[in-house]
This record gives structure tokens, C-alpha cells and sequence, in this order.
């Protein structure tokens, strides 16, 4: 065990990824000398050479072209797209490419080998264009894969199992808090489960959902919940695609209430697929409507961040409001 | 940044005057200081009876598609010396994306006539398991990548993947085939750029036929067509007549040798001209004259190469019969069995989603059968085998 | 009044908008001479001349990018994207720049004056990429307006009102009814207005709610509904965003039911958003989940179209299970 | 297409060798055969104090982000001429788009001390209402397009403006600037092939700076810089050394007068270098020498300009001072005052999302409020005036 923080963590599972296998290659705008502006691929040039980790041209449709061709050749690629609000160049690629490469031609090819990470969210004063979560943009895509670690310990497990797993994953890492989230991470290779929840904190009267940096939020507003005498069962969704509707569904089903909160606008966010789902599939349990606490439907704004974020009062609210549907 | 001027002068956009390559005349001879290619007969024989099975199999299926047999076909009519002359001068090794009219570069590597009927009637022998419409082959023991529709997205995946054959160390590359439409797309420039910086052994070849649908090239772009750009990428390029087998095939002989001995990319642009339609959803007599078309007509590939053929007292009248009645006969008895045949079963609805469907998919497959039970005349193509 | 069918109409809402309004441009690939691949723009190029009917080259990223600038100008542009399935090239100019040009700017500039047209949806046998339903990667993004025609007095009415519209509007045409749906259009000009739902058959047990093309499925499946003694209210959202919340929570109010159904896969679909809005708004009026009949999350398939279709069974069968649950 | 060949031979990345306009030695002295500019002594004044003006903004702002005042900043340290030169010599009606380095362009305008600092403070007289990061200046008045982050998007966005001038008949054209790395996005490729075909007067301006973030140009492309591109599209094109501000002046003023005599764009590749950091959230030292930073401080197209003031008589060490003195009071006087300035109230978060705002977005905003209401002292800019 290491204390790490989250880029620490991230740098470490690349370099593990990379020692144990010859086919890992990274890359991305500044990813190579330079270890990425973030710096989460620092020392992987110096290590494994030019080959395998290198700076590409400002092109995030052609970095992510050029990974598919990669992966699809039989490489892990690993990609980096520098803001997850620049993704939208390469969109065409991972929504008509990536994720259809594999079912269109039967499995003679498929890009299973890719993995796409990118910081995503607020709360760095980063205004429209360095904030954004898009994550439900990508979760309409039935192909690709979506994970968003919390903390050092998911981001190395999650990460790892990423990069090895056979089908395109999209990794968003929440930025915020690169430096702010520190903790334990194991030095030796392990990997976190796809598609599996996580319950931080269990709980009788109300389920709260979130995922990357929002648990932060989530669980203070439990905290804050707990002395209303408030017991709120916490889950880390950890992946977007596929997602662990069981798991979430057994929550509500046993609490009878439930908070999601993304920072992403509200309509069409991800919260928009949970509920639906979970007012079909535990309906005759919801005590309540299922709340979403998100962004407000505006374009990431800057002077109005704090207003603009779901943060712990807010979801606080929601949580009574709910107990006293 | 060599020089400089103290005058403000522009270079202007004929700066560039890129020649084109020629070897054959339409009349089967070589142009002088034109050199023979390096195949024996053979080859030649093998490269032609690629072109006339292409032409009649696009013959066939423009008018499977007529008949209501098939929903769409596009045909390569007129254009066949590209892609079979350039495929005829690669290493099986080598990774071919295509983009959709190199069905000759297809033939060339060996996909059979009933692999080319399966594709096209979406059986359950298709390789590609029926997903995608008519044409959009692929097969990975070919190392033919399964065709996209999206215009231009294999032109950085083609960097990409050649750029692991060389970390691989192998002695491959790849063909990157694109029209002159899709060189406008985003994706082209991102290829090349990458390919160029990154020191990709990849062929681009570009088939510049005129047209994109109804867009004539000149609404297109208003450069030296697609080879000048290649300069400014920085890559070797070669303009070609794209009508002349044996000029195609030289000039992608020598791509390969200098992707291979540089590590670079090479752009090749193949002129050449769309004689059919668009495909089966197009009419071109909405947008060009039946003049230029007959202009082009005149320069026919196949009988170029066949003058040629002739000319070495290689092909003769009798053997030009039995060929197309071969073609015509294989292609028949193809289609009547391909068609017969059912698509693949409702269980690959999910297949390939993921490795393996997930317990979502496989909650909605088993959702999506109990409601094909309930009604199985709604659903007669796949509702008699759902056990299967 | 003539007959047209949905082409005729909004090559018809084109010429209305040309005649009365020098700022009206039109362009996209092959819209020019030719008219288009499916003959939308027939004759404007002859009527109004090369400079404001035009081809362009094949870059969807380049025309929408053409296209905001034009906007932003002060012309009305309506550029034409070929295929609903080509559209992703532009995603970012449309969701980083289209939709927030106006609120990055603080309105100094906008691009309110453009129009983007595209053909979408499935059942003409067109695999993969030529049958998508894209207009859930877009109901995500503030700033932008989605409308979906089901008939051509729609599709020339609520044409003429986005052109019209301060506010960059994307326009769905369902391409399965082009030259099917005819109708009688008036000659003159007209708007429908954009955000209000309509109900086109009001009724009592279970509201059935879709948009497009998606229309003629729900009508037949309220007639089969009906002989079996189930009494439907059939609503067309006609617009996506803003949507009319308003008019789908009273109609649930009433019947205290929702079937949702359209084309596009499932998961995070804009039957989600919909589904989690009325569950949050009519909770206590719902006497069963919201329920959503839609593509399953594959891709779109060739061969097995017709099983991945949300058709009128499904639909009818949905209807069942919602007034038995 | 004129020429035929029957050998094949390639054209190689380096047939074209653009040579670099200049017109002003380090020295102030005018290289053999080079002219002076056509403008008097007063517009020669005013470009120098835009130059001042600039490389004083950018010193003190980098200082205000440093005591953490702003949270963002990013300086135009020697790249100030191409800018400041090319605004100059373009006419008030002719729009700019810019990325983000070209303040110099906007205080040509005449974008004043206050509107630069309310803009970087986020504060409720920033034109764009404090909704992006600092640097991302607009004005409708000043015909400058607000900026935004995303690399490249403005470039066919320029192309789609200057059409739209062309069809009102209008004489102005649009300037585009971009960075030698945005040209690498696919929306270069596009909008400089579609300005290209549709004809557009719109001037392309790249500031080749040597890096992108910490990319050199030479892993950004391989070819002959951006410049070699414009030829392949076809596109009148230029190189002119990017720290002579009269060479800088004279491309474009020529480049103006071409792009609205043809209708046609022009391509215009400014060579200079990036002598700071990319911005405050970079630190340079990781990816270049120090020494390489040096050679370049020696070209300063400040000093090199000045000297020519100088030589001309225009200039004295006095105004100098004063110049330098001046603008930093003011500088200093107007971001204390902006720093004070109130954030826009909370209604501006829904306003400008559409035209009026949604009934959607009132409901989102009055339970915000409530919100607030409930929890003043989390939203300290804002609960104040809930009510303003
Ligand atoms: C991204 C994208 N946009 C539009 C289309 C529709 N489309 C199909 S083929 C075609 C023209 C292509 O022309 P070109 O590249 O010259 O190839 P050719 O058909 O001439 O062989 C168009 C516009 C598409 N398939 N993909
Ligand atoms: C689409 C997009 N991708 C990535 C970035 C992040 N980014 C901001 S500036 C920059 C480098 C730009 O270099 P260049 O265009 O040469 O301009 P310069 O900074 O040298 O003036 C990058 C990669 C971005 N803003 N937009
Ligand atoms: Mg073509
Ligand atoms: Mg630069």
C-alpha cells in the first residue's frame, strides 16, 4: 500500500498496464515527453519509449480514429482526450465506429482493446469548456462501456480492468480531485469489477446514487441527512454502461426512496435513464418519486458555478423532501 | 522557411502541378519509356479475370436490386483497374480498408462468389451476420476491414492500424481506398497528418472518379484535386490514371516499397470516372450529360487491359466467351442459393453487442421471444427458429 | 389546400420561407442543382440561384460549422445533414458551439437564425447507418431546440416556424414517410408552434406518448387497444426540447397511465427523460409505471429490423400490461 | 492534370519550399528592396501602444493570477506584432475571429482597459456576463466573435461569415486566427476546402508559435508548416515572419485587398514563438531549453518595431517611460475597480440559453432561488441581490 492521489493512482495503473503487456501503447495531445497536462502520463515515454507513448496531433476525431484502427489491429490503445469537453470532435468515431465495430462485422473485427480516458466535471472555475460531465451523451451507445472512478483506490482497479477488459471503455476521471483525493492503493496489480455497484454506507430511509466526484457531495448530505435523523443508504454507481440496475433496484426496494445527482444538466442526464428504470422496476416500492439533484439546464456556467452545482445542501434538501413526500 | 522574399507575393494555387502517370494506351500499348509490369501471365490473367467477374457481378445485382431482391447495391462499373490493379500489388498481409466501390480489391484477395451473395442477401452465412445493407463487406481472414458507411472514418483508423503493424514489426502495411468526396471529410485530414508525423506505412489512394452522388469535383474542392494536399501533409504522392491496370499496379508496387523501406505514408489519387449511377438509389441523369459519359465510356479499363492482354497473344475471342458465361453462370446459381438461405437466427440480434451480451441484453432478448411467440406471422423471417 | 406528401411539404415550407425572406439559405451536400438525395430542395437552386441554394463539400463537421457562422452573421441558414446517421461529424459544432454561442457570448452573438434538417429513422431496410434515431444525443444540450414532424402539415408548418425561431432548431424528417404520409397542406403560409404537444385522440384508460414517425405505430396500436376495450389518449410531442411537459403530466393526470415509445434504443432514449419527469410530477396519479416500448440497445440491424422495432404489437402489448398491472 | 509521366515517380513533401516575407531587421532597418508601410506616423503610434498596452496587460494579469485575483490567464509574450500588425491593417466592418492569443487584434479595436478587466474578473459588465473564463473576450460593437475553447471550431465558422457578408454585398471580409496546433482539427480542413469552393473573403491567419501546449510543430506535422497546405485547397497563400509587424501589416493588408477582389480566401502562416508559457496553467521548463527560449527573446517584434519608430524619429526614450507608466496605472486602476464589480445577478444563469428564456428554465431558476433563500451564505456572490 502507497498513500496515492487520484493521478498518482491513474499514472500507476498505466505504468502497471504497460509493464505487463508489450501491446499497450498511450496516447493523446501532450501525453508524451510531457506526461500530459494533467501529468497523469508522466515517466510512461521515459519508460517505455517513444513507440508506446507519444504525443499525437491536435485532432481528437483523428487520435480516437487512429485508436480504433489501433485496437482493431490487435493493440491496447489507450487514448486520452485532454478535456472530456473536447470529446465531441471524436464523437462520430466512438458512437458510429467504436461501438458498432464489433457487431457490424460480425466479430471479424472488433476494438475491444480501446480505452478512452478523459477528465471530465466541475468545480475548478473552468467554465464552459473545461467542466463538463458528458457521460450521458456517450450512455445512449449500446457498445461501448462507461466508468467513472471516486477515489485513488477505484481509479488504479477500475482502470486496470479497463484497459483489459474486451469491449471499448470510456474512463472519465473527475479532475477535481487529481490532487484532492488521496488514500491507500495497493502497489500490486488488481482490478475493480465492471458493471458492479458499490454500497459505501447502508442505510434504511432513503437511497442515494451518484458516481466519480458527486459521491463526495452525496455522502456529506448523508452525514448532514444522519443528524435529521436521516439513515440514507449511499451507492457508488461506478459504471454508467453497463449499470447495475440490480443492485440499485435492491436499495430502493428496501429504503422505498431515492436521490440521484449528477452534475450534468438535468434533462437527459443519466439520472433521466435510472429513474425511469427504477419507477418501472420498483414501483409498487417507491414511497416517493425518484428525485434527480443536477445541473440546471443551462450550459456550464462560470461566475455561477456554485449556484449552478447539485451540491451537498441541495441534495440535503432533496433527501427531506423526499422523506416527506 | 528556407528562404525569403521582401515583397508581399502569394504562391498561388496551381503552384502545384502534379503529373500523371500513364503506362497503357486505350489501344493496349505502352506509352514510350512505359515499362511492362513485373507480373507474369498468370497474374495477368488473374487480374483480368478479377475485372470481368466484378463487372458482372455488379451487372447481376444492380439488377437483383431491380428485381426487389435486394434493398441496395452500388456497383464499381468503370472504375474496376483501381482497386483490382492496386489490391494485385499488395502482400495478402497487407490490411485493406476499403470504402465501399472496391469490391475488385475484395475479389482479388479471394472472397468467393458465395460470400459476396451472403454478404448482399443478409443470410446467416453472411460474415458480417446480416447487420449491415448490401456491400458492406469485411473479413478478417482476407484482411479486408468490414466496411463502414460513414464516409472518411477509416482514413485515420488505416494510420492507426498500420502504425501496429509496424510496432509489430511486421512486413505489412495498409490500403486506405476513399473517393475524392470523402477526402473533404474531417477525418481525412486527421489520417494523414497522423500517418505523416507518426511514420505510418500506410497507402492512401484516393479514387477520384468526379463525382460524390451529384456533386461534381468542382464543387468539391478547388485545389490540384487530392494529390496536392498530400504535399502538404508532407507525403510522397503519385497521381495515376486510375483507368490503367498497369499503371495502378506499378504505382502501388512502388507505394509499398516506400512505405515499407521509409516507414511513411504515400497518397496515390486514381483519376478515373463513375460510369453507373451512384448506386441502385441514384439516377445520374439529374446531374451530368450523357456526353460525358460516353466520353468516359470510351476509356473502359477492362478493354484497355484486355487490348493489352491480347496484344501479348495472352486472351483471345473464345476464351473472352467462356469467361463471361462462367461469371454469369456462378454468379446465378450463387445468388439463387444465397437467397434461399435464412437470415441468422433472433439470437444474434445481441451477439456482438459486447464479447458477450450482457444480462440486459439477454433480458431483452428473452422479453423480445415471448412476444415473437404471441405473434410469429409478424416476425416470419426469424419467429420459426427460435429455439434454434 | 393540396395533397403533398411530407416532401412536397417541406420543399414546399422551403420555397414559402425563400420567397418571403432574402436571408433564407439553403446548402448541404448535393442540395444543390440536384436537389438532394431525396429531392427535399428540388428547384431551389433554379428559383432563387447558386448563392443561396448550394451544394457543399462532404463534411458534416464543415457545414454546421459554415452554417453557425452564417447564423451568426445575421442570415437564416438551414443547412442539411444527408442522414440522421451522418450527423455525428458535427457534434461538436453543434453541442459546443451551436447551442451555447448565444450564453458564451452574453447574446453579443447568436446563431438563432439556423436551421438543421435531416432525414432520420428506420424501416426502409437501411442497416446500421441509415436508420438511426439520433435525437436523444441532442435533447442533453441546452440551447437547442429538436422538432420532429409526424405528417406533412406539420412538417411545412412546424418547418416554417423553426426557420422562423430565434433559436437554432434541429428538424427530424421521418424518411420512412417522405413519399408515404400524404395529406392536405395549405398553399399559404403558416406555423405551428414549437414546444406545444398535440393530442390527436383523446381518451380515458392509458396516454400513449411518441413524436415522428413513431405516430402511426401508436394510432394503431390505440385502435387494437380500443377493441379490446381499452380507451387511449394519443399524444404527438412534436417537439423534443422544449417539450410539453404541461400537456403529457395533465393527460396522465386523467388516465393515470404512459406508454412511451420510440425508435432509438432504450437506454437513456428520450423516454427516459420522460418517464423520469412524469413519475416526479403525476406520482400520485400513476396506477402503473411508466412504460417504454423501444429499439432494444443494439445496433441498428439489417436483417432483424423488424424484431428490433418498437412496432404496433409491442405497443399494443405494452398498453395491455400497463391497464393490467 | 496536364503533364503525363510513364514512370512513376513521387512528388515529395518538400516540392514546395514557401518563402518567408520580411521586411524589417531586428535592427529597424528595412532588408534590401523591402517598402514601408502606407501608413502615417499616427496609425504608426497607435499600433505601438497597442503593443505596449498588450505585453503590460499580459504582464500584470499572469501577476493577478499568481495572488490567485483571476483563476485563469493566458499572455501573448512575443507574439504580440501578428496580431497587433494584421488588425491594423484591416478595416473596423471586417469581422475577427480570433482563438484566444490575439488580444492584441481586439485592443486595436478599441476594446478598453475596463472591458478587458470585467471580462477577466467575471464581473456584471462583462459583455459576455461573466460566463467563461477569463480571455474569452467578444463584441459585437468591435466585430470581434466571442471566443471559445474549442480548438478550430472557428474557422469554417469564419467561412460561413465572410459568405454572408459577400451575399449583403458588403465591403468587409472575415480574419480567422488560429494556432499552428488547431490546424490540425479536422474544422481546418473544412473550413479552409469550403472557403475555398463557396468563394468565401475570409482571411486565415495561423500563428505558427513553434508549440502547442508542450507539442513542437515538428510532432504536430510533417510537412512544410501550415502554409504548404493552402495550395493544396487551392487557396492564395503567404508566409511572412510574425515579429515584423510591417511585414505582418503589409501580408495582410494585401491579403484584404485579394480576398475582396477575387472573393476568394487567402491563407496567410505567421512564423513566430510562444516566449512564455502557454498560459497560468503551464509550466514550459518541462518541455523546452532555456537557451531556445533565448534565441527568440532576441527577436522580440516589439523592440524590433520600436527601433524602427525610433529610426523613423518618431520615438523617444522619454515617451517611452511614459508610455510604459501610463498604461500600467491605468491597468492597475481599472482592475482594482473591476475586482470590486458584483458578479451578474442570479438571473443571468437562464438568460441567453434561448432567446427568452423556457418556462422550463424560470421553474429551475424560482426553486433555485428558494434554495438560496433557505441557504444564503453557500451562494455569497449572489444571495444578496436575489431580487435586484
Ligand atoms: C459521413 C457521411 N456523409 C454522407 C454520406 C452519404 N454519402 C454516401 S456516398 C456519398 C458520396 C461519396 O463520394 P466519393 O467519396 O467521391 O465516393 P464515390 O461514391 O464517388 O466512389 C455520400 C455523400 C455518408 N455515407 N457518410
Ligand atoms: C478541441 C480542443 N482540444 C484541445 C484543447 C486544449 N488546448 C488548449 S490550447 C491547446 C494548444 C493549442 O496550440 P496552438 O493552436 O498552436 O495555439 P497556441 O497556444 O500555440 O497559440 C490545447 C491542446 C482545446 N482547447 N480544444
Ligand atoms: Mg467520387
Ligand atoms: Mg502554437
Amino acid at each position: 500500500m502507497s498513500q496515492m492521489n487520484l493521478l498518482q493512482a491513474i499514472n500507476n495503473a498505466l505504468m502497471t498496464a504497460m509493464e505487463k503487456d508489450d501491446k499497450v501503447v498511450c496516447f493523446g495531445e501532450d501525453v508524451g515527453h510531457f506526461g500530459g497536462v494533467f501529468r497523469a502520463t508522466s515517466h510512461l515515454q521515459e519508460k517505455f519509449g517513444r513507440a508506446r507513448c507519444f504525443n499525437t496531433p491536435l485532432t481528437e476525431q483523428g487520435i480516437i480514429g487512429f485508436a480504433n484502427g489501433l485496437a482493431s489491429q490487435g493493440h491496447k490503445a489507450i487514448a486520452e482526450i485532454q478535456f472530456g469537453d473536447y470529446i465531441f470532435p471524436a464523437f462520430d468515431q466512438i458512437v458510429n465506429e467504436t461501438a458498432k465495430f464489433r457487431y457490424r462485422s460480425g466479430n471479424e473485427f472488433n476494438v475491444g482493446g480501446l480505452t478512452i480516458r478523459t477528465p471530465y466535471g466541475g468545480g475548478i472555475r473552468g467554465g464552459h469548456y473545461h467542466s463538463q460531465s458528458p457521460e450521458a451523451y456517450f450512455a445512449h451507445t449500446p457498445g461501448l462501456k462507461i466508468v467513472v472512478p471516486r477515489n485513488p483506490h477505484q481509479a488504479k482497479g477500475l482502470l486496470l480492468a479497463s484497459i483489459r477488459d474486451d469491449n471499448p471503455v470510456i474512463f472519465f476521471e473527475p479532475k477535481r480531485l487529481y490532487r484532492a483525493a488521496v488514500g491507500d492503493v495497493p502497489e500490486e496489480d488488481y482490478e475493480l469489477p465492471i458493471g458492479v455497484a458499490e454500497t459505501v454506507r447502508e442505510g434504511q430511509d432513503c437511497t442515494l446514487l451518484a458516481w466519480g466526484a458527486q459521491m463526495e457531495v452525496a455522502s456529506k448530505a448523508a452525514e448532514r441527512a444522519e443528524k435529521e435523523g436521516i439513515d440514507c443508504e449511499v451507492i457508488d454507481l461506478r459504471s454508467i454502461l453497463p449499470w447495475d440496475v440490480d443492485a440499485v433496484v435492491a436499495s430502493v426496494k428496501k429504503t422505498g426512496r431515492l436521490v440521484v445527482t449528477h452534475e450534468a444538466p438535468l434533462t437527459n442526464g443519466f439520472g433521466a435513464e435510472i429513474a425511469a428504470t427504477v419507477q418501472e422496476q420498483a414501483f409498487l416500492h417507491l414511497e416517493a418519486p425518484v428525485n434527480r439533484v443536477c445541473g440546471l439546464d443551462v450550459p456550464y456556467p462560470l461566475s455561477h458555478e456554485a449556484e449552478y452545482m447539485p451540491d451537498e445542501t441541495k441534495v440535503f434538501e432533496a433527501i427531506v423532501a423526499t422523506m416527506n413526500y | 522557411m528556407s528562404k525569403s522574399i521582401h515583397k508581399p507575393g502569394f504562391v498561388l494555387g496551381d503552384a502545384l502541378d502534379i503529373p500523371t502517370f500513364k503506362v497503357l494506351k486505350q489501344d493496349g500499348t505502352l506509352y514510350k519509356g512505359a515499362q511492362e509490369p513485373e507480373f507474369d501471365k498468370e497474374m495477368a490473367l488473374k487480374l483480368y479475370d478479377d475485372l470481368v467477374f466484378i463487372r458482372v457481378l455488379d451487372e447481376r445485382m444492380v439488377g437483383a436490386q431491380r428485381q426487389g431482391r435486394i434493398p441496395f447495391y452500388l456497383a464499381s462499373l468503370g472504375e474496376e483497374a483501381a482497386s483490382v490493379g492496386s489490391a494485385g500489388a499488395l502482400k495478402p498481409q497487407d490490411m485493406i480498408f476499403a470504402q465501399y466501390r472496391e469490391q475488385g480489391a475484395l475479389r482479388h484477395r479471394g472472397f468467393s462468389v458465395d460470400q459476396f451473395m451472403d454478404q448482399c442477401f443478409s443470410n446467416e452465412r453472411d460474415l458480417g451476420k446480416g447487420r449491415q445493407m448490401p456491400i458492406h463487406y469485411g473479413s478478417k481472414e482476407l484482411n479486408y476491414n468490414t466496411i463502414s458507411s460513414p464516409l472518411g472514418t477509416q482514413i485515420p483508423q488505416a494510420a492507426g492500424y498500420a502504425y501496429g503493424q509496424k510496432l509489430d514489426g511486421l512486413d505489412a502495411c495498409t490500403i486506405c481506398y476513399f473517393g475524392e468526396g470523402a477526402a473533404s471529410e474531417g477525418d481525412f485530414h486527421a489520417g494523414l497528418n497522423m500517418a505523416a508525423v507518426l511514420k505510418c506505412p500506410t497507402i492512401f489512394l484516393c479514387r477520384n472518379n468526379g463525382y460524390a452522388i451529384s456533386t461534381p469535383s468542382a464543387e468539391q474542392f478547388s485545389g490540384d484535386g487530392v494529390a496536392s494536399r498530400g504535399i502538404g501533409y508532407g507525403i510522397a504522392t503519385l497521381r495515376v490514371d486510375g483507368n490503367d491496370l498497369l499503371a495502378v499496379y506499378a504505382a502501388t508496387a512502388a507505394a509499398r516499397a516506400y512505405a515499407l523501406e521509409h516507414n511513411a505514408p504515400v497518397l496515390i489519387e486514381a483519376m478515373s470516372y463513375r460510369l453507373g449511377a451512384h448506386s441502385t438509389s441514384d439516377d445520374p441523369t439529374g446531374y451530368r450529360s450523357k456526353d460525358e459519359e460516353a466520353q468516359w465510356a470510351k476509356k473502359d479499363p477492362i478493354l484497355r487491359y484486355k487490348h493489352w492482354l491480347t496484344n501479348k497473344g495472352w486472351w483471345s475471342d473464345e476464351q473472352e466467351k467462356t469467361l463471361y458465361a462462367e461469371h454469369r453462370a456462378n454468379i446465378l446459381a450463387a445468388m439463387k442459393a444465397a437467397e434461399k438461405r435464412p437470415v441468422p437466427t433472433i439470437d444474434h440480434l445481441i451477439t456482438d453487442v459486447y464479447d458477450e451480451p450482457t444480462p440486459h441484453l439477454r433480458q431483452q432478448l428473452k422479453q423480445l421471444k415471448a412476444h415473437m411467440r404471441k405473434y410469429p406471422d409478424q416476425y416470419p423471417k426469424t419467429s420459426g427458429r427460435l429455439d434454434a
